[in-house]
């Protein structure tokens, strides 16, 4: 009864075609991914001006790096922007999500709306929000239109402000997604909790704030690791809304990188920036994805 | 008192509903006044009388550059771009995904790690040397060398869903058809797939939404007659004469959306299901 | 010239009878009103030769993004036949090895003879040419809605005082002086303008060509740090992020009164059917009568694997020198043909007083580069530059000293 | 040769052992029990009995082939699940015919399988319904039908009760043993609750820390535990433990049990071999049916609590400061704080080293 046969295709299958299944994808991303950082990583020890080349320089574009203004106020904007875009976007989301929870009329449709800005590229959406904060023709103008003449709001166009436009932008088309992970969350969590500490006289929002969000702590975390993601690599966004100014005011590290790596022929030093935000992404998710890992090998 | 509660409720959600909304009603009345009425009238202000002008010169006759041919040329490119995007990143996320939650071996916990790392990676970091090797393989600046730039950095992102999905389904299934005698393949095709319509259709929206707006691969991995619909979009929003035509930018950027707000407004309840469904860990 | 001719004509022939034309695939962010006229131009003329024209444009920005497509396409090994390229930006695509030398085309064509110097050392790497120049833009112009300022009596301004005090004046009276677009190009457009009004021809190259430490901390410069802030009052605050063709269009539509501007914005005033003299006036920038800032445009030919496109190649460059389209194209873009001696008749009046001070100019040799476009300086000192003039520009604590200090780092950069 | 032998098989993954050397062998027929605390390596050995995982050492025999190297699909099992895995999108028809697609059974065949399955199970009606529009107990049935169908030698039941409420599981329990009785197969079935392993098995092992401490038939685990976890853990309510030190009196070895302040010795007659361990610390084994009610000869204990089963009444109280539990009939039974007088029926009681937890006598 037992052949050969029958246990090689036992081993094989056991053993090699899950491996085989995978391999594409472990090759693509090894080469196109860890390849192309680790290829970066040459270049940001390279003079590469124009085009890549590849002789050693040393840490000389790190030097100009850590020399360049534009650099810091872009490091500097990252954390504006990533501080108040994860903790508005995550408070709104959340928000909006306990209030879509209160077993709402048209909840269907409100939750559409909410989610669709995430449907929609920055490419599209910038040209409508550059119209609506410009103070010559948008929000400004529609309130001195209606007679509010001391309105302003200039953000757009004020160095100070300007990265703040972006947060707005950015909460807006982020905020919903955050809605929907959580309401997703909400409805996975026990009705019968909600039940014991009602009888035990619990407010509403006591309940959400002592028992339902932190019982929605993994929620929390991805929710947080995908809203990093989204602050570290904003790019379409910046573009679209204020081209990095006014000046280099909004400037953020993916797009001091672009200009400098493209517009500007300063391969080297673009590539040692990206450097840094890779390094910035790695320790922000390292931790996350072997914590994550580790917790998944005990359950 | 409740009843007030419920007022405030429901009147907070609406102003939400407002905010999000905002941009979009611009677009829309915007797209649909003509230049003389945007001249007259606000931001807000609805249109005297609608004009579908602006939509119709958008589509097929508005220029990008030299050419004036719309947007038609740009949209029927990323529609050909993305089909096959979507669908090979969904496929091979789906077998990476039930590889590494069914069929573990030492090792693919580690190899997972690394994939996922790729979601973070930022995009402008690959673009020259992604250049090079698309040049390589002689697909530089085709719809095929844009499918495989989309594919290869949607495959982290499509092997997460998956695999967070599938870590849910119970094991027991897996051995009950393995004692069926169902191999590697036949248990991925009869019982995993059958199962993964919420995931799937998470990670179809998602896909598509991603590699249809995408502007910075469409803008340095395609050439003239490859663009995507966004570089279309972008050409002709900075393509001016000194009359700025709102309008038509309008238009041109609800075209340049209308597929993505499509598939939300109406598979969007997918996507929130398939979330619920499991998605959510990760 | 004329073997040429019939050899091109051959060429034309044969390739036209293959299966495919030979395509040119040209590179360029023409994409607004004149621009994109004058580019259709010059698609026309091509596709008379029996080439095919492919469009390349990727709009946006000063062709930031037009870069970014065109160093991966280069990377790839799979260049356009043509992009615009121009200044010491083709000398650093010439060290890079990616162009391809046109030297049968000059020759044939006789650039040596028809060219003035500037150009040709600009186009010129290593003794070759490498690239085709299509016109010189003067970077120094005024343009001035003469009927605004017929209301405060005032005329077209010459000095920094006149200019200041007709803004004022149109200011009290509710006209919006200047019409201005925040962007980083157009700011250190107006900085260098303003660079050479103050500090003059010499004080101009030492600061920007030779990039000379101590005039760039001088009082000069801070002078004319000074001037340029002062400005800033007389534009909306708007400005920010505003394109320079919907800054041209509010002198045009009467919304502001003037704008400093290179003459690619006359082409706006001709789109909108103006006559210059009349209904918009063109003057040197104040104090820059006698001095001109140009800016080449010219599309350097990459070297291509495909035989047939590298006839289209030359035919591009040949078409682009010719007096025809020199003439039309230029007619359309609101520069003047690049062409010693061309004839200016079918030009307007400000076409001919640029001809006309050009040439003087080039005598005298107050003909300085444009590092706002890119004629004086490598990529990255310009871009750094760029930063330091907008930031100044747009903080309002920062001091002209300052700012000059932070010019003449920025100026270091390499 | 025996239907299933599993001879020295190690599991270990890394320096966690999961298995630690079993060794089990069961005749044709034989209804074997796998029992043990959760973390046991019960399940762990089930798989490795089905092929899901492959042992670290040692062999794994089925009807009389050595099955190391043979596919779960070619060892000719089947396994019903304790969550029952059943394949959702499909109906139970297509459930129970899975496998035999796989196998390339004819579909005639197929048809007429399931038809008999269903009679035999009572599920005609559910054969096109799908897994999620079945209670709990039909969906046990299905997962019972499938593994059927398959007709093996060997059928392996991982736990299949325990998701099911307690009276069905009694239904179900006694189902499945009538099942064992008419078709005679071999059946390997795992739980960790000890009144199905004693109503069901022929033989039952019972498992801890990778170990089987006992293999034997029911009757022989309850009458002669191999230790104080074998004892402890069959047996419901548990054997009492009652430390005492091991006396001789009267030339008779015993121990000594107190309660209320009075002592008694009680002779061990099973306890003859161990003269050399008086004074040695030991412990008393005794189920809690083994104590009677007597007169004035009982150890007078004070009753704290009674439990009424109905059949019978549990009575807690204390024997050598230890809560100890009798099970007395309803009527010999007192109330809280009364006095009862109980005598233990030495004769099956058993004595335990009170360091090893061996089973002295």
């Amino acid at each position: 009864m037992s052949n050969p046969t029958q246990s090689a295709h036992y081993g094989f299958a056991e053993r090699w075609l899950p491996r085989l299944v995978l391999a594409p994808s472990f090759l693509l991303t090894i080469l196109f991914v860890y390849g192309f950082i680790a290829w970066n990583g040459y270049l940001s020890f390279t003079s590469s001006r124009l085009l890549p080349n590849f002789e050693w320089a040393g840490l000389v574009q790190y030097q100009a790096l850590f020399e360049s203004e534009r650099w810091w106020v872009a490091v500097k904007n990252l954390f504006i922007f990533g501080g108040l875009f994860i903790g508005g976007a995550m408070a709104v989301g959340i928000f909006l999500a306990i209030l879509l929870d209160q077993k709402i009329r048209g909840e269907g449709a409100l939750r559409t709306i909410y989610l669709y800005p995430m449907a929609l590229s920055f490419i599209v959406t910038g040209t409508a929000w550059k119209w609506m904060l410009n103070p010559g023709l948008g929000l400004e103008k529609l309130m001195h239109d209606w007679g509010f003449a001391n309105f302003t709001f200039d953000w757009l166009v004020n160095p100070d402000t300007s990265i703040y436009t972006v947060v707005i932008a950015a909460m807006w088309q982020s905020s919903g997604f955050v809605m929907a992970l959580f309401l997703a969350g909400l409805r996975g969590i026990d009705d019968s909790i909600i039940k014991a500490a009602q009888i035990d006289g619990a407010s509403l929002p006591r309940i959400y704030w002592k028992i339902i969000l932190p019982a929605l702590r993994p929620v929390f975390f991805s929710t947080l690791m995908i809203l990093c993601h989204i602050a570290i690599k904003s790019f379409d966004l910046v573009m679209a809304l204020t081209g990095g100014g006014p000046g280099f005011a909004s400037d953020v590290p993916a797009t001091f990188m672009y200009a400098m790596a493209f517009t500007r022929g300063q391969t080297g030093l673009g590539a040692a920036s990206a450097t840094m935000m890779l390094m910035t992404v790695a320790a922000i998710v390292v931790p996350y994805l072997y914590s994550e890992l580790r917790g998944n090998r005990n359950a | 008192m409740p009843k007030f509660w419920r007022g405030a409720l429901y009147a907070a959600l609406l102003v939400a509903a407002l905010y999000y909304l905002l941009p979009l009603y611009v677009m829309v009345v915007t797209s649909l006044k003509t230049m003389d009425q945007i001249r007259a009238g606000n931001l807000l202000s609805l249109p005297t009388s609608i004009s579908f002008e602006a939509w119709g010169k958008a589509w097929s006759s508005a220029c990008t550059g030299v050419d004036c041919g719309g947007l038609q040329p740009f949209f029927w490119n990323s529609v050909r771009m993305v089909i096959p995007a979507v669908l090979i990143s969904t496929t091979l996320g789906a077998l990476n995904g039930y590889v590494l939650s069914k069929w573990r071996f030492r090792g693919s916990e580690l190899t997972f790690a690394l994939i996922l790392f790729g979601v973070f990676i930022p995009f402008q970091v690959v673009l020259l040397p992604m250049a090079q090797t698309l040049g390589w393989f002689g697909i530089a600046n085709s719809i095929a060398g844009l499918v495989t730039v989309h594919v290869i950095y949607g495959l982290a992102s499509t092997t997460l869903f998956f695999r967070n999905y599938y870590v849910s389904i119970p094991d027991e299934l897996i051995k009950a058809a393995r004692l069926d005698g169902a191999g590697f393949w036949r248990i991925f095709l009869r019982i995993i797939i059958p199962m993964s319509t919420p995931i799937i259709m998470v990670v179809l929206i998602w896909q598509f939404t991603q590699i249809w707006n995408d502007f910075l691969f469409g803008v340095v991995f395609s050439a003239g007659d490859s663009k995507p619909i966004t570089v279309g979009l972008n050409n002709l929003a900075n393509t001016s004469t000194s009359v700025k035509e709102y309008n038509v930018d309008m238009s041109a950027a609800l075209i340049a959306a209308l597929p993505t707000i499509l598939v939300y407004v109406f598979a969007g309840k997918y996507f929130v299901r398939g979330l619920t469904a499991g998605a959510v860990k990760g | 010239m004329q073997t040429l001719r019939i050899t091109l004509c051959a060429a034309a022939m044969t390739v036209a009878f293959a299966a495919n034309a030979a395509e040119v695939e040209v590179l360029h962010w023409w994409t607004s009103g004149g621009e994109a006229k004058a580019a259709g131009e010059l698609k026309k003329m091509l596709e008379a030769k029996g080439d095919k024209w492919k469009d390349f444009a990727v709009a946006g920005g000063a062709g930031e993004n037009a870069m970014t497509a065109l160093k991966t396409r280069v990377v790839s090994g799979n260049p356009p036949a043509a992009a615009q390229i121009k200044g010491p930006a083709i000398q650093e695509w010439g060290d890079e090895g990616v162009l391809a030398s046109l030297d049968d085309v000059a020759k044939a064509d006789g650039w040596d003879k028809v060219l003035p110097k500037v150009v040709i050392d600009t186009m010129k790497y290593k003794g070759h040419y490498v690239a085709a120049p299509v016109n010189v833009h003067r970077v120094n112009w005024l343009w001035v809605n003469p009927e605004l300022l017929k209301k405060v009596n005032a005329k077209a301004p010459t000095t920094w005082d006149e200019f200041f005090k007709t803004a004022e004046a149109l200011q009290k009276a509710g006209i919006q002086p200047v019409a201005y677009g925040g962007q980083p190009w157009q700011d250190s457009t107006v900085f260098e303008t303003v660079a050479l009004g103050v500090g003059g021809v010499d004080f101009y190259k030492k600061a920007f060509i030779n990039l000379d430490q101590g005039t760039l901390k001088s009082a000069t410069m801070v002078k004319v740090l000074e001037t340029y802030k002062k400005i800033k009052p007389y534009t909306d605050k708007n400005a920010a992020g505003r394109e320079w063709n919907l800054a041209t269009s509010m002198v045009i539509n009467g919304k502001a009164a003037m704008q400093f501007m290179g003459d690619w914005a006359k082409g706006e005033f001709l789109a909108a059917g103006k006559v210059p003299g009349k209904d918009f006036l063109c003057v040197a920038a104040p104090g820059t009568a006698n001095a001109y800032t140009f800016n080449i445009d010219s599309f350097a030919m990459f070297k291509l694997a495909n035989k047939d496109a590298v006839k289209g190649q030359n035919d591009l460059a040949s078409t682009l020198v010719s007096p025809q389209f020199q003439e039309i194209f230029n007619l359309n873009k609101g520069s003047i043909p690049v062409r010693l001696g061309a004839d200016m008749s079918k030009f307007d009046d400000c076409g001919k007083q640029s001809a006309k001070d050009f040439a003087a100019d080039n005598k005298s040799g107050s003909l300085v580069p444009s590092f706002a476009h890119g004629m004086a300086m490598h990529s990255a000192t310009q871009g750094a530059i760029y930063d330091v003039v907008s930031q100044y520009w747009n903080d309002d604590n920062m001091t002209a000293k300052a700012a000059a200090d932070k010019l003449a780092t920025a100026a270091k950069t390499k | 040769m025996g239907a299933l032998a599993i001879k020295n098989v190690t599991k270990s993954f890394g320096d966690t052992h999961i298995l630690k050397g079993i060794d089990i062998e069961i005749e044709s027929g034989q209804f074997l029990i796998l029992v043990g605390p959760s973390g046991c390596g019960k399940s762990t050995l089930m798989n490795i009995i089905a092929g899901l995982e492959s042992p670290t050492t040692g062999e794994v025999h089925i009807g009389g082939r050595v099955v190391n190297n043979v596919a779960p699909k070619d060892r000719d099992i089947a396994m019903v699940f304790q969550s029952y895995a059943l394949y959702p999108t499909m109906n139970v028809r297509q459930n129970i015919a899975f496998g035999m697609e796989t196998r390339g059974v004819p579909k005639k065949e197929q048809d007429e399988i399931i038809a008999r399955v269903a009679k035999m199970l009572q599920m005609d009606h559910l054969l096109d319904r799908k897994p999620s529009q079945l209670s709990g107990g039909q969906r046990q049935r299905v997962a019972m039908g499938r593994a059927l169908a398959r007709d093996p030698i060997l059928f392996l039941f991982d736990e299949p009760l325990s998701n099911l409420d307690a009276k069905l599981r009694v239904e179900m329990r006694t189902e499945i043993k009538q099942l064992h009785h008419r078709l005679k197969t071999t059946i390997v079935y795992v739980t960790h609750d000890q009144i199905e392993a004693m109503t069901l098995g022929d033989k039952i092992a019972v498992m801890k820390d990778g170990v089987i401490q006992q293999f034997g038939s029911p009757q022989e685990i309850y009458d002669q535990p191999a230790n104080l976890f074998v004892a402890s853990f069959i047996g419901s309510p548990s054997m009492n433990f009652i430390p005492c030190h091991l006396a001789e009196q009267d030339g008779q070895l015993g121990v000594s049990l107190q309660s209320e302040g009075e002592a008694r010795f009680i002779a061990l007659p099973q306890a003859a071999k161990l003269t050399g361990s008086v004074g040695k610390k030991v412990i008393l084994g005794i189920r809690p049916e083994q104590f009677d009610v007597v007169g004035e000869q009982g150890l007078a204990c004070k009753v704290h609590l009674t439990e009424p089963t109905g059949p019978d009444t549990m009575v807690l109280t204390q024997l050598n400061g230890i809560e100890v539990c009798a099970r007395l009939h309803p009527r010999e039974a007192k109330g809280p704080g009364d006095t009862v007088r109980l005598q233990p029926d030495v004769s099956k009681a058993v004595l335990f080293d009170a360091e090893s937890e061996a089973r002295l006598a």
